[in-house]
């Protein structure tokens, strides 16, 4: 039975220390100076900027969370009402009394001398300008009040929830993307409507966020049952219910409109973006690539930025007039390129040698340590007659078919060719898995020795997949020195490697689609490992987020954001089903050598 | 000529004699059963014999020729072929995958073949595909229609260990190796099986050998029974013989502790 | 993945039979690879045995490294191997107890260096740090003990525990995952830039002639000293008391551990703890050898600590303290004598070359390490 | 509850139903067992012997149903409170820290009890001499035997009102499974409750007061010792013959 309960009807410690989770989270995003030093982005025009958007999430997820109960099998969750507003308005209160006092005592004692950032720039930040008493009293009403909104969100029913949820979240990707939707803006030849939207000194104004907010509602209020996802059922729909024929004459017009696409979005996408977009197309080929290792055969491979370099320093040694190694005979790229991929497939097979017969962990260990050795190896001065030291090899020509360049200077041409690997290489991926061998993988992945007795050469089965990895991320790595001009050791630390690790576990492992979004939210968004990303601001915050996210995912979500089918089966259904199969499995008294 | 010829097979672990001197040998065509207590060294004798355990001593010869040394995918490439006393499938892939995997040892298609979607690679894997249907028919409807879809931990207890028989059936082994097929099943599943273990024989013309604790099963369908115990043949002959052979019983049943008298 | 109650587990006669026999059939199985094995073990060891030969010919020549510097370098590989050592037992300890690579566990060591910097800072900017040199570096142990400590606790709380029954490929990347965070936490709160420790008092940088005939530096010494004596420490905690045993018990079986009553959960928590306050004792080490620290520092130094875990042993304690002494060894007098000996030049630059060849070469050669023994752990699939 | 004192059971199941997701292992199981008896829990391959074991000690918690010690409810605790209650367990394949020494592994047995353990000690000394003359060893060095009689030990320093056996003939030689139901039999003589589950039919009911058969989950037969032995079903079901 529901019941209604007394407004009074919670835990004070539950609610205390959810209190003071959110404001050791507030503390700490303003201790590491983000507050401040988002501060200055302004996202609505003397309304919001873009530091308080990163500290007013947290009252807000605080809110909702300590006024959600955690629903019990069998039990009817009791009625929301007026309980769980107060009980998110005293964690936000409370949140907002311990951040002003560690914003108090940031003003009376002097800590900059250990925590650099907690200066007068965070003091001001956290009392909003005004003095400390005031500014005290705001911050607590501030959270307070998002406190009480997150509750509310808990509240109210889950239509009402989501509208409001995309319309906020609407306006606020519209205003934090501001750069970049000026550049789409002004790709589409419609400069005039940024004028509108965005004020002069930055930010959106308050009319035109206001504005889109209201847009947002009532397209999700009146326009239902055409929203995105009933268009995408009806048209999925409409596809499974063709004919084969059709189907083939649909794939080549979708082809066809997908070509044109192609031709057309390097005109439409300003500088920045391209710049964006290739660097997603080149994480993406090396995502792909490691997925192969990892994902399909299961091998962790932390090294892999190892076979990134091998492409990249190989089509430097072999096409840049500034080679160290004159001896060398410069050579065109496409002649180049065949070289570089023997090589790297023979450094894949090199590698994957001694660690194939080690077990999962010791794998990794190793092809890390097989990483560092080779980036330390381009860095020293034992190798730096042939492949530069520190310095690098500089003036690697860029790439060009007949008379069309893809200039490294001219982002909008290396898109096309970037985005032809891609193609290829997310091809290939979705080839082999469903083929002979990608089966043979996956056997591999999920019980070496029946494999093997499956008639699975497992040696030769997880060799193929160390050279394809290694031929794909050479690929990428020939792609980007030509693109970049010139390469150095520091472009190949073992940041790389984890950055794809983290990009393809992000994604989804195994999962095709998911290794794309993965890379288009981590790589595009955040950045890569020296690259920005569309929120350039994250620049310095970039890889502490990505701790968070796979802290996060991996706790979570460990299947990813769009997981594979096999994957997610891997982690989940296995809990419950594996179990009982196991226990039935342990009253099978084996005989002396228990599977290994 | 028999397809399998053991002599003097011999492996211990550690101090452990698991296999102390087995001769053997199974004719073309025959279904011949190794019963033994547990402990008794039965799969280890299977894991000697597919590669997975090399011997220390002793001589495989599996149609005429030595398999020792061999590694587990070759001697499965000529023609053995095993299931496992704990049902090891794959759990993940479906149940036509997991028999696809199977057809690896009899197929050829590379990376090659796979990326361009070649003539040869289509009609491979579509060879592949009715080929592991075909073995899936063998149990009747249980494992065929919306059940190849799923994945193999979705399945029953007793539909797991037939997934496991058609997985080994699809590498067309000469010789096939049932571990304890019947463990885990009810005695209506245990029947069932027990007359497709018989119908492998007599319609498909497989060689089996197989462990089995249901001395119902043995019974049934053995043209010869071996008793192994401490790594011992202590016994070999017809069902009836055996069964009825004291030592058996004892081995078997365990004797009574002599001074048991309670107070 | 725990193997489920009751499941029959091997004793350890089957565990040694099956390496044995593993190894035996591998001679058979895949030709070739082993073939390339034993290429790389043979070339491995006349590479280094011709470059040491060289050295020591070039020396006794009177050419190349002198003998001082030999001295030198030696002493400096033992001072800098027993920091590796102090830090590997943690890789160890955790290792043994929940089977997986901590990542984050150089990040317990430099958070500990880092926080006790400040410690010293004060103190240096108070004249303790000159007039009582002793009751200061007892002050900074003692912060950067609680502060690692503090810290792995955390982790284990926060990150590992919910994810104790999931493949133990996920805690590994998980662990990279909080290596990441906490740099750019340290980063973030403390600033990017290279932070350096008072200079020890002059009585320590002198060198002191240990048994009348070998000079080494006051601080190395110390060192030495202190990782000892922690080791010591350790080895009754470990060895001797209630709480010791009950580690050891749940490293070789968690479920018998279980049955026999004791708290796994907590008993894992101590084992982090412990393993912390080792990294945090590394961390004062660090800051006496090298006396600069960064967000950064404790990347690298991880990675090889697990090395000299490996290389001891994993799970092993001794072991990961030999093993640590031995890769500082390698680290140090291999990179001048091996390098120098073949005459590559630049040898300086290639450090960490050789640690990562030192964990190579012992994964080919040895996986069990110098004293491996075998865990339950290994035995899992 | 009509039970009085003297009669209520050292350990008890009510009703049990265990089921692993929607598979369902136990199947309405009732046992008794009452102090100073040694009962046996027979059953083949996935019969649900291994289930039942891991109810008693809280790995498993009932889907319905309850476990009782000493007339008290247990399903539901976690394991460490279970062994504090009085459970132990001699596990399949003796299981001791092989790392540690004989002495250690008796220790740890006591693991949860800070009184003084010399009276225990003496009492396993007593009952095994070979041990006593072993403490330092490591316990992985020891031959299966003595293996046992430590594993055994180990598990009587908590002081137990039920002492679990699980499979102790398990992989043992003829002459070492034999010297094992010796020592069972000398444990149980000294006092200790003991449940045994155990697959060698003949050499467990030689030993076992009553004896339980289980089969898919389910009580298939509960009868003395000597009546299971006699009985036909039993000897059809291990060795599949029907006289």
């Amino acid at each position: 039975m529901s019941t209604t309960r007394s407004i009074t009807d919670f835990e004070t410690k539950d609610v205390v220390i959810q209190g003071a989770l959110a404001a050791l989270a507030i503390s700490f995003i303003a201790a590491i100076g983000m507050l401040g030093e988002f501060n200055n982005r302004i996202l609505i025009t003397s309304l919001l900027s873009l530091g308080y958007l990163a500290i007013g999430w947290i009252p807000i997820l605080f809110g909702y969370r300590a006024s959600a109960e955690e629903t019990i099998e069998g039990i009817d969750p009791p009625i929301k009402g007026p309980r769980d507003l107060l009980v998110g308005g005293t964690v936000g209160a409370i949140a907002g009394i311990v951040v002003s006092a560690f914003a108090w005592l940031a003003a009376s004692v002097d800590l900059t001398g250990v925590f650099i950032h907690t200066g007068p720039g965070m003091r001001s930040a956290l009392t909003f300008g005004q003095g400390i008493g005031f500014g005290s009293l705001l911050m607590i009403v501030f959270c307070t009040a998002l406190g009480v909104f997150g509750a509310a969100l808990h509240v109210m029913t889950p239509t009402v929830r989501s509208v409001i949820g995309v319309a906020l979240g609407t306006t606020i990707v519209i205003a934090i993307f501001e750069a970049d939707a000026k550049e789409l803006f002004k790709g589409f030849r419609i400069r005039g409507v940024a004028s509108i939207l965005y004020s002069p000194t930055g930010g959106l104004t308050i009319v035109s966020a206001a504005a889109v907010t209201a847009l947002v509602v009532a397209i999700k209020v009146y326009g239902k049952g055409h929203g995105p996802r009933v268009v995408y059922e009806r048209v999925k729909l409409h596809h499974t219910s063709q004919t084969p024929e059709m189907q083939r004459r649909n794939s080549w017009i979708w082809g066809a409109a997908g070509f044109a696409v192609y031709l057309v979005i390097p005109q439409i996408l300003g500088k920045s973006l391209s710049e964006t977009a290739v660097t997603v197309g080149l994480f993406l080929v090396l995502g792909l690539g490691l997925n192969i290792v990892v994902g399909q055969a299961g091998m962790l491979d932390l090294g892999y930025v190892a076979f990134f370099a091998v492409g990249a320093y190989g089509i430097a040694m072999l096409t840049s007039p500034f080679r160290p190694a004159q001896w060398i005979p410069q050579l065109d790229f496409w002649v180049a390129l065949p070289i570089v991929i023997i090589v790297a497939a023979f450094v894949g097979i090199l590698i994957g040698t001694p660690v194939i017969r080690m077990r999962g962990d010791y794998l990794a260990i190793v092809t890390l340590g097989f990483g560092e050795i080779i980036q330390k190896l381009f860095l020293s001065d034992w190798w730096k007659p042939v492949v530069g030291g520190a310095q690098g090899i500089t003036n690697v020509p860029s790439v060009s078919i007949g008379p069309v360049e893809f200039a490294g200077a001219n982002s909008k041409m290396v898109f096309y060719l970037v985005a032809i690997l891609v193609a290829g290489v997310f091809v290939l991926s979705h080839r082999l898995q469903y083929s002979r061998v990608g089966r043979s993988w996956a056997a591999l992945r999920e019980d070496e020795q029946v494999a093997e007795a499956m008639g699975i050469n497992t040696v030769t089965a997880k060799l193929l997949a160390f050279a394809i990895g290694a031929v794909i991320a050479a690929l990428a790595g020939a792609l980007f020195a030509a693109k970049v001009g010139s390469v150095f050791p520091s472009s190949f630390k073992l940041l790389v490697s984890l950055v794809i690790l983290v990009v393809i576990i992000v994604g989804g492992l195994g999962s095709l689609r998911g290794i794309a979004v993965g890379a288009i939210v981590l790589i595009g968004v955040l950045g890569g490992p020296t690259l920005p990303g569309l929120l350039r601001e994250f620049g310095r915050f970039k890889l502490l987020i990505y701790g968070v996210i796979l802290i996060y995912m991996m706790l979570k979500r460990p299947e990813g954001l769009l997981p594979s089918v096999l994957r997610s089966r891997e982690l989940h259904h296995s809990e419950l089903t594996q179990d009982a199969w196991l226990d039935k499995a342990g009253d099978f008294e084996e005989d002396e050598e228990v599977t290994a | 000529m028999p397809v399998l010829e053991i002599r003097g097979l011999t492996k211990a672990f550690g101090g452990i004699q698991a296999l102390a001197g087995i001769d053997l040998h199974v004719n073309k065509g025959e279904i011949v059963s190794v019963i033994g207590p547990n402990g008794a060294g039965k799969t280890s004798f299977f894991n000697v014999i597919t590669g997975m355990f090399e011997p220390d001593a002793g001589e495989i010869r599996f149609e005429g020729e030595s398999i020792v040394g061999l590694t587990p995918s070759t001697i499965t490439h000529r023609g053995v072929a095993r299931t496992f006393q704990n049902v090891r499938l794959f759990p993940n892939l479906t149940v036509l995958e997991n028999v696809m995997v199977g057809r690896h040892s009899r197929t050829s298609q590379g990376v090659f073949g796979a990326l361009f979607r070649t003539k040869a690679f289509l009609q491979e894997e579509q060879e592949i595909e009715d080929h592991a249907r075909d073995v899936l028919s063998f149990f009747g409807s249980r494992l065929r229609g919306y059940r190849e879809d799923q994945p193999a931990f979705a399945l029953s207890y007793a539909n797991r260990r037939r997934l496991e028989i058609a997985r080994a059936m699809a590498t067309e082994p000469r010789l096939l190796l049932l571990d304890e097929p019947t463990a885990g099943m009810n005695p209506k599943e245990t029947i069932e099986l027990t007359g497709l273990i018989g119908s492998l024989r007599d319609e498909r013309g497989y060689t089996v050998v197989m462990i089995e604790h249901d001395m119902r099963v043995v019974g049934q369908v053995s043209d010869r029974v071996v008793v192994l115990d401490h790594g011992i043949k202590i016994a070999e002959g017809d069902y009836d013989t055996v069964a009825s052979d004291e030592n058996v019983i004892e081995a078997y049943l365990g004797r009574p502790v002599n001074n048991g008298a309670r107070t | 993945m725990a193997a489920p109650l009751l499941i029959r587990r091997e004793d350890e006669t089957s565990v040694v039979s099956k390496t044995v026999s593993k190894s035996r059939a591998g001679k058979f199985r895949d030709g070739w690879v082993d073939g390339f094995l034993w290429f790389i073990r043979i070339a491995a060891i006349l590479v280094v045995g011709f470059g040491i030969f060289r050295s020591v010919v070039m020396t006794l020549n009177g050419e190349g490294t002198s003998i001082d510097a030999w001295e030198n370098l030696i002493v400096s590989g033992v001072a800098q191997g027993a920091m590796y050592g102090m830090l590997a037992l943690g890789y160890s300890m955790v290792y043994g107890v929940l089977g997986f690579i901590n990542f984050a566990h150089g990040e317990v060591f430099m958070g500990g260096a880092m926080v006790s910097f400040f410690v010293a800072q004060a103190l240096f900017d108070n004249g303790v740090w000159e007039s009582n040199f002793a009751l200061s570096l007892f002050i900074i142990l003692i912060v950067a003990v609680l502060t690692s400590t503090l810290i792995a606790v955390i982790v284990e709380r926060v990150a590992y525990r919910p994810l104790r029954d999931a493949p133990r490929i996920i805690p590994l990347i998980t662990s990279i995952g909080i290596s990441f965070f906490l740099q750019y936490t340290f980063a973030g709160l403390f600033g990017e830039g290279v932070k350096t420790y008072p200079t020890p008092p002059d009585y320590l940088r002198n060198k002191v002639n240990v048994l009348g005939f070998l000079p080494i530096e006051g601080t190395k010494i110390l060192v030495m000293v202190v990782a000892l004596i922690s080791m010591i420490g350790l080895y009754f905690y470990v060895q001797k008391t209630r709480a010791g045993r009950a580690m050891r018990a749940v490293a070789e079986d968690k479920e018998i551990a279980a049955l026999m009553g004791i708290n796994v959960d907590r008993t894992i928590v101590s084992t982090f703890a412990v393993g912390g306050a080792m990294a945090g004792v590394a961390g004062i080490l660090w800051a006496l050898l090298f006396r600069s620290i960064s967000f950064i520092t404790g990347f690298l130094p991880g990675i090889k600590a697990f090395t000299a875990a490996v290389l001891g042993g994993i799970g092993n304690l001794a072991g990961a303290m030999v093993g640590g002494i031995v890769l500082g060894l390698f680290e140090n007098v291999g990179t001048i004598v091996v390098l120098g000996g073949l005459g590559i030049p630049g040898a300086g630059t290639l450090k960490d070359v050789i640690s990562f060849s030192a964990l190579v070469l012992v994964l080919v050669f040895r996986p069990r390490g110098l004293f491996g023994e075998r865990l339950s752990h290994e035995d899992r699939p | 509850m009509t039970d009085t004192v003297s009669t209520t059971p050292v350990l008890e199941f009510r009703n049990v139903n265990t089921h692993y997701g929607p598979v369902q292992i136990l199947n309405g199981v009732n046992i008794t067992i009452a102090e100073g008896e040694m009962v046996c829990l027979l059953g083949g391959n996935a019969s649900g012997k291994t289930t039942t074991l891991k109810t008693i000690l809280g790995m498993v918690t009932p889907t319905s149903g309850e476990v009782l010690l000493d007339g008290e409810v247990i399903s539901g605790m976690s394991t460490t409170h279970i062994v504090e209650r009085g459970v132990s367990m001699v596990p399949e394949n003796r299981r001791l820290f092989a790392r540690m020494t004989v002495l250690e592994n008796l220790e740890i047995g006591a693991y949860l009890r800070s009184d003084d353990l010399t009276e225990d000690l003496e009492r396993i000394f007593e009952l095994f001499p070979r041990v006593k003359e072993r403490l330092a060893q490591k316990a992985g060095t020891l031959s299966g035997g003595e293996q046992q009689m430590v594993a055994v030990g180990r598990a009587m320093m908590s002081r137990p009102k039920v002492l679990l056996m699980d499979e102790p003939s398990m992989g043992l030689a003829p002459v070492l499974v034999a010297q094992n139901f010796d020592i069972i039999e000398r444990i149980n003589k000294a006092g200790t409750t003991v449940f045994m589950v155990e697959q060698n039919a003949n050499m467990a009911l030689s030993i076992a007061d009553r004896g339980y058969v289980l089969q898919t989950g389910e009580i298939v037969l509960a009868d003395t010792a000597e009546n299971l032995l006699a009985n036909p079903q039993m000897r059809a079901a291990y060795l599949g013959h029907t006289e």
